[in-house]
């Protein structure tokens, strides 16, 4: 058993290798010390070994926060795993630590639990005597193994300023512990300094050995975690690369921002490449701008992308309202963070579904979707540019924080010409057909692209006719307005009632979107298994929503979703089920279905994890 | 599978090449008798003649106001969009569109008051595109608030009294934005001059931002009316690299300054006329760096060659 | 009974006056011909003589439409009652025309029905004869009544120009058939022109007898419109003149704002006269800067006031989310017009609802007022400054073009000091009290005002603590955000359940909200005249939802609402009670109440009018 | 019933008066070690001292960025708001409370990009406040992407390969919007200077901007090294109605020029210069119209008084 250990280890007890199924690892540090770059690398290098991984970016307050601070807590968790990981799992099972104080942080966040390994940088027990001592107390009441390491002195040993490879000598230690290999770890290092000197690569590859051999000699930690049979060509990596390599192989040419975070990062990733692909970033000089840009590509018959998150979002709503009434093609990715207004920068939340879905005056129906892992971040970009296209809407897709930062590998996909925009249409339009042909059974039209000859019109967001000249008569805004709608309707058609994750009746549903599918099921994989009667819906699209909802409500006794946003809690002081404001999609299912979804969801700002869903699922069916 | 490179969009065939003024007319304008509006159309109008312009290759970009309603009167693609909005749409349709013939139509306060930011950032952009500014110091369509180029006094329905600040030189601050690259003035009521002004606009490679001095009739009754009566109201901005009118037309001017417009220096200036308004051009630069071309630059690359660099890309992120 | 008559009238029958409990007066004509100015002072001069008025512009769809189009019909609508008027009721009974073809735009929006007589100027039998004929003929088969009237003809016995008085003389003929008072018909006149010269006034006065004494000779119309006993003292407006009279009324001492119809013209009277009441109108540079002017104000201090419409709206929501997040007190006026984008900008939708409950991404909870009458408009703007200020909110006032516009008389409001915001306080701020002291109870805390000593803090759009310092942590973010929500169930305790008009069980009750109240009663009161189990429900709070509507629901077979906004119609293609998309109450009401709420509702642009609510009430209940 | 004058407001005595610059001081400033804002800060803080500004009617307004995180280091009122939308606040702030001394702080994407619109209006209005463009070419708290004032080719992660527009000169474009009439210029390394600007700019009547050139070490690294080490990187405008340096600071400057701040051309064309960065007054105007004065002017109206307005304009619409 790992017991809190003083330096140094006691090394008969090394080598007594444990297998287990799935390990948590975290590295905390200040901002800066290259904890995430580490972490990656780990979960790269394990992912190469055929291992499911998930990484999660631990992410402080401030651009610059204080050292050793609470608040300041930076770094990563790395979830590894036998199996397919979906999620960053509940408490970790070991934490590197470059010092005690990050180490509160992550505590108030209830990241850790009895037996929870630390690992921890002992140079403060000099320096920062009394803090560290106090802390080291504290760990120990709470139940942690603390096991103390001199990082800095082992480092020193090949570098002259540890700050700048401490890192890289924590990645060898978790190699060692982990028994990953180090020459895929080698190659891990070659990539990440590839823009740097010779000389640079080198040190980090002895910090990195460094760290391998000391672990080797004085730890007395080894797990094995057995990879799955091949689960053939993988590649990882985070959301927002998984949507920025979609938008490439959608044959979108135009991708027009405007930073925010976390959003921005899909557009860093395309600013990197895309050219050689086709496209083009543009930053524009605000949101409304970068939408303006987009649409006015789409009119022109290249299907564009904006990206943004909650502030900017807000400030597109009037072009998409446009959008909806002048049917131009268009896909916008929502990046949620916590709000409302600036609220949480880079923290995770599912608040925005209603915006998406309202945020306009007068009703502007249009198609939203939400991928609930890393790899429907590449599928969905495909999905929304047809759905775009096919119906002549915008196509909202609703991502995360958790899913734009989180690292996972999934099957390579293959990109081929299927994925593509077609060429842009130049050829004679039929002078016949209306420029707003709506058909009257799905509302579906054909758009003229400019270029085109007797294709001519003049597009508004006025109320307009088939001709789309602007009209006032009542008919003809009734009339349109249904076209738009009938639209979603159409959608609908092509859409199959959602498969039911366990059996199709019991006492409890459990229904998400988005990021948390992984912690759901996992945890309702974990509650079947001791016999608790709960299942779970996954739903993707969210505009229209998906058939047969209400019949399957209805095989369960309680229905109830898991969000990442706002809901009272009844029994609070005021909140009865009368006065309760609801989460977001237990709302929409309400009005939807009248079946009385009820609702658990939090504003942490933190990804859910299955053991939270656990604990629910257990409280609500006493 | 087809791919539509930079050049055969611009090379496309259009069939018959002969249009007559009456292929770009649609529909009858819907402006009071006397808009200003209605002579800067005939301009353009005759301007997509003389130019040959193809139809369906020509782009008319507008926000919402009076002077907005302008794309439904042209018988070419139109995309009359959100107040204030014109030149983001504009940007985006030229962008990976270099054939096409864009032209942005806006109005005092769709372009210096809401459009404020978009405007300067066009400027900068600088993408090959005719931007007609039609100024009439008021805003019609929502019947008579001041505008940013109202001049001090102003009486408007949000003013009753006056308006308390000095307008907005729309000249000036256009000529203040880094890579302006052609800015030049003229007034509904001088045709001829209006349209050699347009013209040169087109010409040049690039942002062309063009004010016309507009009259609304309707709200500002007899504002210009002076203006027009009174021969020296006006000063004639000429130069053998300005805005040439004929002898004839240029005769009806009392007031002529020779400015040569690359000097941006005296272009400013001029732009404080205080007692007569100069028309012409102030500034021209036809070597400014367009954004237009930068966005043209991969156009129409395979599908092939496009999937080639998206695979080389995943193989980093292989497992 | 009034036969259509070609002139000279047959003067045998003149004479016969027919008392009436209510008429329905048009005048139409093309734009720019004096019609409303017309209509506004016969309107004025009845509600003077103590009737019951409702009157509502009927507005072209372009700013300078064709002469003698159909699309170009402009003018106005005056019902005049024996009782309170609450609405533009149904079909016309009287029509003042100036031309014949206008007419053929208001019978397409079904303005008139058989019966309906036709006062027509005649001069187009020679001008445009063809057409005119065609026109008579039409309107003959229509079973309209139709009276040629020469009154260019008349008019230029007064006038050179007979374009610029026929207005006024109409008003004459007008006053003469319903027995208006003259004198105060001569005194409005002399209201109307008071900025111009004595000639002009001589002038118009003398086409008002001319068109009285005409009448007089040569009609065989007279109805007589009793007033009720004296309601006491009244005054008579439009709906946008009495929100600008409330907002001085409640002290506010800013109105930020950017031009845009339907709701400029609240500024517009404002600025004729807020400066003499202690305020100022801000035209912003767009409407994001006339919020945050609004808000910078209000940070300061004084609570301010935008108004908007739609596309303004949409600008607006990045800057209501800040005000919910810092808890600055607003008040938002949003007069909604017809959408999505653009739209229908002179004509009513109640299609808002969603977007300002909605719109920021997020959580954020907000106070949604909705008056239903034009005395309502003057006496919740006061109501919006004090629920701001006393729950630190932005509150939105959901008004519509047709409350903007119409106009009806109503008991004048007392104007007293207890409506008026208090001086700001500029007392020393208690050091142990944080700026956001939130009530654990009711969410609420006391702000300090820049100004005060010792209140200093920096409001953020950031996740803030109570101090209103930059926090990430969990706990905290659920705790900002179950203060910002527990307001509004703090609201909700100071309302008491809506009142039924009708019985509180029954076969059907209708639920609207805003300007729909008087059409919905109306149609409601003749229906249970006949028997019909019918009752309706009218809402003011749409946020917090008004308390006990389940158990209100639940004594009633069926529930509906009714609406000015889009809906889908089950049976339409590909439309079922599953894919159905619902007016926007509707839709709140089913995920508040689990009840099937179905709706009514169109985006047609016209006001509803009582018959077509009761055609419903029968088609509902067969 | 208490009514607050204009004159109230304004006079109104706020006990001790003898602050220190502690009183000033708030919180722990979160920026990067050598980041430029520190020294803005430092100079702020020592302005509100010298001016005895009192705390508490005193308002710091912002946008969001590093740079915007400024009111949260300052113990006064703050307003920490919207990316771009500092203006805006500020005059809501300013236009009924004439006795707050106002404060816009804002970065070169919150005032040059997003917050364009409000910029240039801001200049207009000409409301009484001080404003300091912490301009450091790129966004920080976004972590490197283009600023519209990144110089052309500047690598950022939303231009890998180097920007491909020049950049903005807030200078210039702020010296063309009509009713301008305070423009200044300073560099956060010359603390002498950033503070005598800093104080012109709050002693000036109206609407006073302040460009500080500002170096932001974490993601522009040594762009203003060069700078810092190379003394004829800087021209000092300088003139007996300019920013005065005491005579040691001036001596630090190796190219100086003498510039009358009344002579908007010649700003104008010191705005341009290319290989030097010019830094002082480039423009003043005392007399230009405030739209703070007109906000002010019916402040504190007795609650009497205005029933009385309300009423007489209520008896128009009696019936
Ligand atoms: C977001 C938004 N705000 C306001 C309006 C209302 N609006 C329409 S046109 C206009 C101003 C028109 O003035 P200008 O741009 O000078 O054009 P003009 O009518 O004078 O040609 C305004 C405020 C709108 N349509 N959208
Ligand atoms: C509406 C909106 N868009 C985008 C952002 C993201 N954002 C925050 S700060 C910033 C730019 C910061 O650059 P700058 O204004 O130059 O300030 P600096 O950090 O460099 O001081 C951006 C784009 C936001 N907060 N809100
Ligand atoms: S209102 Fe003025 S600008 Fe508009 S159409 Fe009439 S004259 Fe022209
Ligand atoms: S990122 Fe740059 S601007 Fe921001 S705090 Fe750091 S140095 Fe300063
Ligand atoms: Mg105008
Ligand atoms: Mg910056």
């Amino acid at each position: 058993m790992i017991t809190t250990q003083s330096f140094p280890i006691e090394k008969e007890i090394k080598n007594r290798s444990i297998t287990v199924s799935q390990h948590v690892v975290e590295i905390v540090s200040d901002s800066g010390e290259g904890a995430q770059k580490a972490g990656q690398s780990f979960g790269s290098i394990s992912a190469k070994m055929g291992n499911g991984v998930w990484t999660v970016e631990i992410i402080p307050a401030e651009i610059q926060p204080p050292a050793r601070s609470r608040a300041g807590a930076s770094g990563i968790r790395i979830r590894i795993g036998s199996e397919k990981v979906t999620n960053m799992g509940d408490h970790a099972n070991l934490v590197v630590a470059l010092n005690e104080q990050v180490l509160y942080g992550r505590i108030a966040q209830d990241a850790y639990t009895k037996d929870t390994v630390i690992l921890l940088e002992n140079k403060w027990a000099l320096k920062n005597k009394e803090e560290y001592t106090t802390a080291l107390a504290d760990f120990n009441a709470k139940g942690f193994k603390v096991i103390e390491i001199p990082m800095e002195a082992e480092c020193m040993k090949y570098v002259s300023d540890a700050k700048k490879g401490k890192n890289m000598w924590v990645l060898g230690m978790l190699c060692e512990i982990y028994n990953r290999d180090i020459t895929k770890a080698e190659d891990q290092i070659r990539e990440v300094f590839k823009k740097k000197s010779e000389k640079v690569f080198e040190d980090n590859v002895n910090l990195l050995h460094g760290g391998y051999n000391w672990a080797k000699e004085n730890l007395d930690l080894n797990f094995e975690i057995p990879p799955p049979e091949n689960a053939g060509d993988q590649i990882v990596m985070n959301g927002n690369e998984a949507m920025a390599m979609g938008v490439m192989a959608a044959g979108i040419e135009v991708c027009a921002m405007y930073p925010i975070t976390p959003a921005t990062s899909i557009s860093h990733k395309l600013a990197e490449c895309f050219e050689n692909a086709g496209g083009i970033v543009h930053q524009a000089e605000d949101e409304i701008a970068a939408i303006g840009f987009a649409i006015g590509s789409s009119y022109a018959g290249k299907t564009a992308l904006t990206v943004t998150s909650g502030p900017g979002l807000a400030l597109k709503t009037e072009f998409i309202g446009l959008a909806v009434m002048a049917e131009v093609p268009l896909v916008i990715i929502d990046v949620q963070r916590g709000g409302p207004s600036t609220g949480l920068p880079t923290k995770v939340e599912q608040g925005d579904l209603l915006a998406a879905l309202y945020g306009e005056a007068g009703d502007a129906p249009k198609i939203i979707i939400a991928p609930s892992t890393i790899e429907e971040c590449f599928h969905f970009v495909i999905k929304a540019r047809k759905l775009a296209e096919q119906f002549r809407s915008p196509v909202f897709i609703l991502s995360d924080t958790n899913l734009a930062t989180g690292v996972s590998p999934f099957p390579r996909p293959k990109i081929n010409v299927e994925s593509f925009a077609s060429p842009i249409d130049q050829s004679t339009w039929d002078k016949n057909v209306s420029p707003f042909d709506w058909d009257p059974k799905t509302g579906i039209s054909k758009r003229p692209i400019p270029g085109q000859k007797d294709g001519m019109y003049t597009l508004t967001g006025l109320a307009h006719d088939e001709d789309s000249k602007v009209a006032y008569e009542p008919e003809i805004n009734q009339k349109s307005s249904e076209a738009r709608s009938r639209k979603i309707a159409a959608v609908l058609q092509t859409l199959k009632p959602p498969v039911v994750n366990g059996d199709e009746s019991g006492d409890l549903l459990l229904v998400g979107w988005g990021s948390t599918k992984g912690a759901i099921e996992e945890a309702v994989a974990t509650a079947r298994k001791s016999g608790v009667k709960v299942s779970s819906l996954h739903l993707h699209f969210l505009s229209p929503m998906e058939p047969g909802l209400e019949d399957i409500f209805k095989k369960f006794k309680k229905v109830k979703t898991v969000e990442l946003n706002y809901s009272d809690t009844i029994g609070d002081p005021l909140i009865t089920k009368k006065s309760r404001r609801y989460a977001q999609l237990a709302w929409l299912l309400r009005a939807h279905t009248l079946v009385d979804v009820d609702c658990y969801s939090n504003v942490f700002g933190q990804p859910i994890n299955p053991s939270k869903v656990l604990d629910m699922i257990k409280e609500k069916l006493k | 599978m087809l791919e539509l490179t930079h050049d055969d969009l611009c090379n496309m065939s259009h069939g018959e090449t002969a249009f007559s003024i009456d292929d770009y007319k649609k529909g009858v304008p819907r402006w009071c008798p006397g808009c200003g509006d209605n002579s800067v159309l005939n301009s353009v109008q005759k301007l997509c003649k003389d130019k040959q312009l193809v139809p369906e290759k020509t782009v008319f970009v507008s926000g919402i106001g009076c002077s907005s309603r302008f794309p439904h009167y042209m018988n070419t693609y139109g995309f009359h969009g959100l107040h204030g909005r014109a030149f983001p749409v504009a940007e985006g349709v030229k962008f990976r569109r270099p054939d096409l013939n864009v032209f942005v139509i806006t109005g005092d306060g769709d372009c210096c008051s809401i459009g404020t930011a978009h405007w300067i950032h066009a400027i900068r952009y600088n993408m090959n595109m005719t931007v007609l500014l039609l100024d009439n110091s008021i805003y019609g369509l929502t019947k008579k608030q001041t505008s940013p180029t109202s001049a001090t006094g102003t009486k408007s329905n949000t003013h009753p009294k006056g308006s308390v600040l000095p307008p907005i030189n729309p000249i000036q601050t256009t000529l203040s934005v880094s890579n302006a690259s052609f800015v030049a003035q003229t007034v509904d009521w001088k045709p001829a001059h209006v349209f050699e002004t347009i013209k040169a606009a087109y010409e040049h490679p690039g942002f062309s931002f063009v004010r016309v001095i507009q009259r609304c009739p309707k709200f500002m009754g007899d504002l210009y009316e002076t203006t027009i009566a009174d021969q020296s109201a006006l000063t004639l901005l000429t130069h053998e690299n300005g805005i040439k009118l004929d002898e004839k037309a240029e005769k009806s001017f009392k007031n002529i300054i020779q400015h040569n417009p690359s000097d941006i220096n005296k272009g400013r200036e001029y732009a404080e006329m205080k007692d007569s308004i100069p028309i012409g051009l102030f500034y021209q630069n036809k070597n400014a760096p367009r954004y237009d071309e930068y966005g043209a630059h991969n156009i129409g690359m395979p599908v092939t060659e496009r999937i080639t660099a998206i695979n080389k890309e995943l193989d980093k992120y292989a497992v």
